[in-house]
């Protein structure tokens, strides 16, 4: 067998467990990141993003939400899919 | 000598392009108008396949002094941005703003997928070295099969500089035809009741777990790889604007504008690179080939792996999400959807296909890394060159 | 040497710039605080001539380090982008986005009319080399009359550089002046009957010519004017994005961050060539007079040919479009436009003004082109180089 | 007559010379061009963009779009002629 | 030599940063960390300190190649744009377009109090040469008391680069902490009647004068200070974009888009400078103590200064707004008015106190401007330096 | 007392002497300025811009005009203070 190839077979073998080797550190770096620090629900801003457009739906009506978002996707050249309106606040 | 007006509008005829155009400069202004009709019609990855092709378009017309090697042109300035590694990592910056890594935090298993779809890569590599390319030729060849950009050009630039046109062209234009490679590959590999499983929801992951997430990718990654900081750095400095949710400008600057400038000048730079004796090669077959190889074997690699993962945690995988480990974002995870809905129309695969899909992009980038360590450039840091010399040494001293 | 506190704070003193204004900084400084005054108040170009009378205004504080040959200073680092040629033609991708080509396909003979405008160019040569300037000086000067800035401080910095700064406020100056410059000599050259025809409504375009164009553009004209592709080329790269549907992110940031940024620095770097000894000198009063010459001049061609097409049309043109062959987008086009109501108050000529006034642009340009084939500079490229001094050299030798 | 003015003259002539044929060989190229490729009527696509507003004016009211307009006009730094806005088109 | 496979093994191993990380590399890791937590959690000026963190984070990876001393690093690529001074005086043009120099205009002398507030710098020169620091290193800590980001930089890296990352550091740092250290001070240097005063209705000023106002200043104290105008020139011209009312593009540009591109590559830079041998030193320490007397001391000079104006004005005058001309705009005006607010809660002080606020951002570049006509660099304008040369020579031979 | 002691003071002493220089003669500058041009309530415009939202408030509502502001303000990362809509003209 050529020794290049031989070389390289060795090199894509060392690659592969270094790729491997580096990604499950990550994997478990992640998953004692996750452990300590749990998703919670967030307490006060989730009650304050539910409860402002209960009251302000007549207010802002969904034909402008969404004439604004194909506005900004035309203007962003994104799909409006890419990004959401997430609140807005009457001044 | 006496003239006559005939004869130096004569002369200023011979000082056009026509007069200097070879059979090589007109076969790559046709290669230049196919890439603008893929990019254009077919909608091949447009925002770099047609600066790509325009930047191809001028740097062949003759005397234009717009090819990459045309010292003093405006493209050869451009062309330093390549060179000198700046535009890669700052599309990176972009990149690292667009990405959501939320589906790969919340099931962060699915990194091994990233891993195992770098198997193309490698075998890619040997084939390439079968094909008569020397080690860091194939291992730039090979990088097309991480289906990542900015990771060939940059790797491409490192070890391959000649190829690196070839290399980007393919990388981006089987980019493109993701939907088209994938789904045969797919659907052989796996089983009909595979490709129904039904994946559980992915649990919601903390605001502060995805602030830290790309500062701990950094660390743990350079640390152990070196080479590969100014791409991943940049990477995960842009998602860092992203979801530090305090660098809303920088964000908004990073995933729009800056990153559209740097593409039109790392495109043009690159387009500008494919001259005639660069690219009408035997190589450039040969890579079109060994990238279609790549993208096939990725795949594979990444739906096996995923079969593997399926049966072992007890058929909570579906293997369809395995080829999404390309990177190719979010092109592959889209196919990963498509052909799960094909069996089962109520199946959402392309949340789940998310994870292992941006776990492609850390895999590449991850791979770029490993061969920087082999075969980085030896003049840039002593320190650096001497520990690679000597594995570079060590390695080719390997009993035969 | 013994001091005292006194004697340091006389020596503080003679840091001041005051101590080392000269008459000319001074008058230098006035004229900055004109162009400002023009830019803001008469709203004369103001996005150029504002940042380049602010440039000029720090160019001449004495020892500001602020002046474009002041090495190591800030406003030398632009203009390097301005001697190497790199920031006219990004102002040109800039344009090509911002550019519709609509008007000019669907009347394409219009473009004559942006070839007979460039007859200012040629006189106002002519004129130049009467006033004593050399070939090179007298095209730079000549080029204001094509009405387009980045293409004169393009040519005027390749081929006259100490000419940069009175031949691109004269440019930028004239531009502004269209509607005062151009009415008169419409009238007077115009019955009112030919003042009064109306134009048949333009057909309208495929989507698919206009993709096509910008490339098609692209390789007829830089084959045969090599010289102009950077300037050409990347004015149709930028109406490329425009057009072709699929960039739209690229088009978005071309044609306003990009262009804007680039503005900035080439306007400043103008700004900073504008000092004492390259503007306080005869040669400046006669590159005003010229460029005003040259834009009479274009206009009276443009009209001229206007008129002659339409006798030939049988009527058909109305002969007050061929003003707008200067470029000056769309300031020409609105004169047009304006100078036909006036006879006539329901003749809506501007949309059939277009086709002249971006033909213009195309026609500056490729008179660039042919200024870079006889006289381009010689040690860029020995090939392109010998065949130009060729040419100059038959040229001079023509029988006298 | 001077040499230097009697080459000025010759060169531009053969500048002029030289930019009517590059356009002449442009006009004819363009010409060709728009009779291969003669416009059509877009079929699909011009159906649903006129179909589309006449469902949806009540929707979005002609004064949401100026508003829009008027305040991508100010944001861009353009004048509103200067662009328009196509379609907006409900989530 | 026969190697084995596990011999290359652990050769790879060797390759990793983890070999040669220093203790000095991994303390800084930990400095970087704590930036990007106070930039990230604490809202310390997130928009440079995440940036400064994540170069620092970079910079200290081993052999990751990106410290700012590493040619041919990417991080190295953007700090030749501090050390040729080109990224501060961009962000300036920034930081002008979103000025608004309207409070300052209607109550002009509180320019004194931007002048009183830079007493910080001086005692903090002193202090600096007290604790060993020589006269140029001692200038560039004092000019932390200015409390402006890239004027800091500015001055650091032209007169004590070794230096600049402490000092940019601890400028952005106490900026952020104006909350916390001004409001003792000014309690404890006013009395409650003081705080009480109400300040009457600032007069509209007329847009031209508003237009001219930059231009003005631009000559007065460029001709005063030549050194400052790469500073308050981009500073002027960006707010003339905002106020001229004709370059509304570029003003938008300016204040966006071109403002947070340029912060990114600036505070990655400074970042990149942050290695273990420059910031792991006594002086770091001596800094960080003497930035925080800079702040104190620039703080009670504004409000001193503003209790003799009010004693002066017969009681017009709230001294509160005196500690706002430390600059660090808009937080020190916010500051001002909050503690007024406390005293009496119909007080408002805002606007006057964004008068002196402003007036800072001009006081520390007069600061800066001074510094450069003493201390700047000999070897970039003869005549410049000769004259520098002779003022240093003169103050050193001043009797002891 | 140490001569670069001695030296630091003197530097203060001068550069503070300079700093109030130049700031005096700029209070004095503007001064100037704004006594030669006073400022005058802007006539004709200040009149429009008065009498047109007087006709038009009907046609643009204030939730339209701060649904915009919001969106614009996400979209720049400013605070809504940050900026204003002045004027909206339907075409
Ligand atoms: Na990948
Ligand atoms: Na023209
Ligand atoms: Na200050």
């Amino acid at each position: 067998m050529d020794s290049i190839v031989l070389t390289s077979l060795i090199v894509s073998l060392i690659a592969i467990l270094v790729i491997f080797t580096v990604l499950i550190v990550l994997i478990y770096t992640i998953k004692l990141l996750v452990r300590l620090i749990p998703y919670e629900e967030p307490p006060a801003q989730k009650i304050t993003s539910e409860t402002l457009p209960k009251t302000s739906p007549p207010s802002v009506s969904p034909d402008i939400i969404s004439a604004i978002t194909a506005v900004m996707a035309t203007h962003l050249g994104k799909s409006p899919q890419e990004f959401h309106i997430t609140q807005i606040n009457p001044k | 000598m006496e003239l006559t007006f005939g004869d130096a509008a004569t002369k200023i005829i011979g000082s056009t392009g026509f007069s200097s155009l070879t059979l090589g400069d007109g076969t790559m202004i046709l290669v230049a108008c196919i890439l603008l009709y893929l990019a254009i019609w077919k909608k091949f990855e447009p925002l770099l396949l047609l600066p790509i092709g325009f930047g191809c378009l001028l740097a062949n017309l003759p005397l234009s002094m717009m090819a990459s090697t045309d010292s003093g042109g405006l493209l050869n300035f451009f062309y330093q941005g390549v060179k000198y590694e700046i535009l890669p990592p700052l599309v990176f910056l972009g990149v690292g703003a667009l990405t959501d890594f939320g589906p790969l935090l919340a099931n962060p298993s699915t990194l091994l997928l990233g891993a195992a779809a770098q198997i193309g890569v490698y075998t890619t590599l040997v084939g390439a070295v079968f094909l008569g390319f020397d080690l860091k030729e194939a291992s730039a060849i090979g990088i097309i099969g991480g289906a990542d950009g900015p990771t060939s050009i940059f790797i491409a630039s490192k070890l391959a500089p000649h190829l690196l046109a070839p290399i980007a062209v393919a990388a981006y234009s089987y980019m493109s035809l993701v939907p088209l490679i994938q789904p045969p590959i797919m659907r052989w590999l796996t089983t009909a009741g595979e490709r129904k499983i039904k994946m559980e929801q992915l649990k919601p992951i903390s605001q502060t777990v995805k602030i830290i997430f790309p500062v701990v990718v950094t660390i743990v990654c350079c640390l152990m790889l070196p080479g590969v900081t100014p791409l991943l750095g940049m990477l995960m400095l842009g998602n860092l604007f992203r979801e530090s949710g305090v660098t809303a400008r920088l964000h908004e600057t990073t995933e729009t504008h800056l990153i559209n400038i740097v593409t039109i000048l790392l495109a043009l730079a690159v387009g500008s690179s494919m001259t005639a004796d660069t690219f009408l090669r035997l190589e450039t077959i040969k890579i079109i080939i060994l990238g279609l190889l790549a993208f096939c074997m990725a795949t594979a690699g990444g739906v096996i792996f995923a079969k593997v993962m399926s049966k072992l945690s007890g058929g909570k995988i579906n293997p369809l999400i395995g080829s999404a480990g390309v990177s190719a974002v979010p092109m592959a995870a889209r196919v990963s959807q498509k052909v799960g809905a094909e069996e089962d129309p109520s199946n959402f695969l392309l949340m789940h296909a998310m994870g292992p899909n941006v776990a492609g992009v850390i895999g590449s980038a991850v791979a770029a890394g490993v061969f920087i360590s082999l075969f980085g450039d030896p003049t840039v840091d002593s320190n650096h060159a001497e520990i690679a010399t000597n594995i570079i040494s060590t390695i080719s001293s390997l009993p035969k």
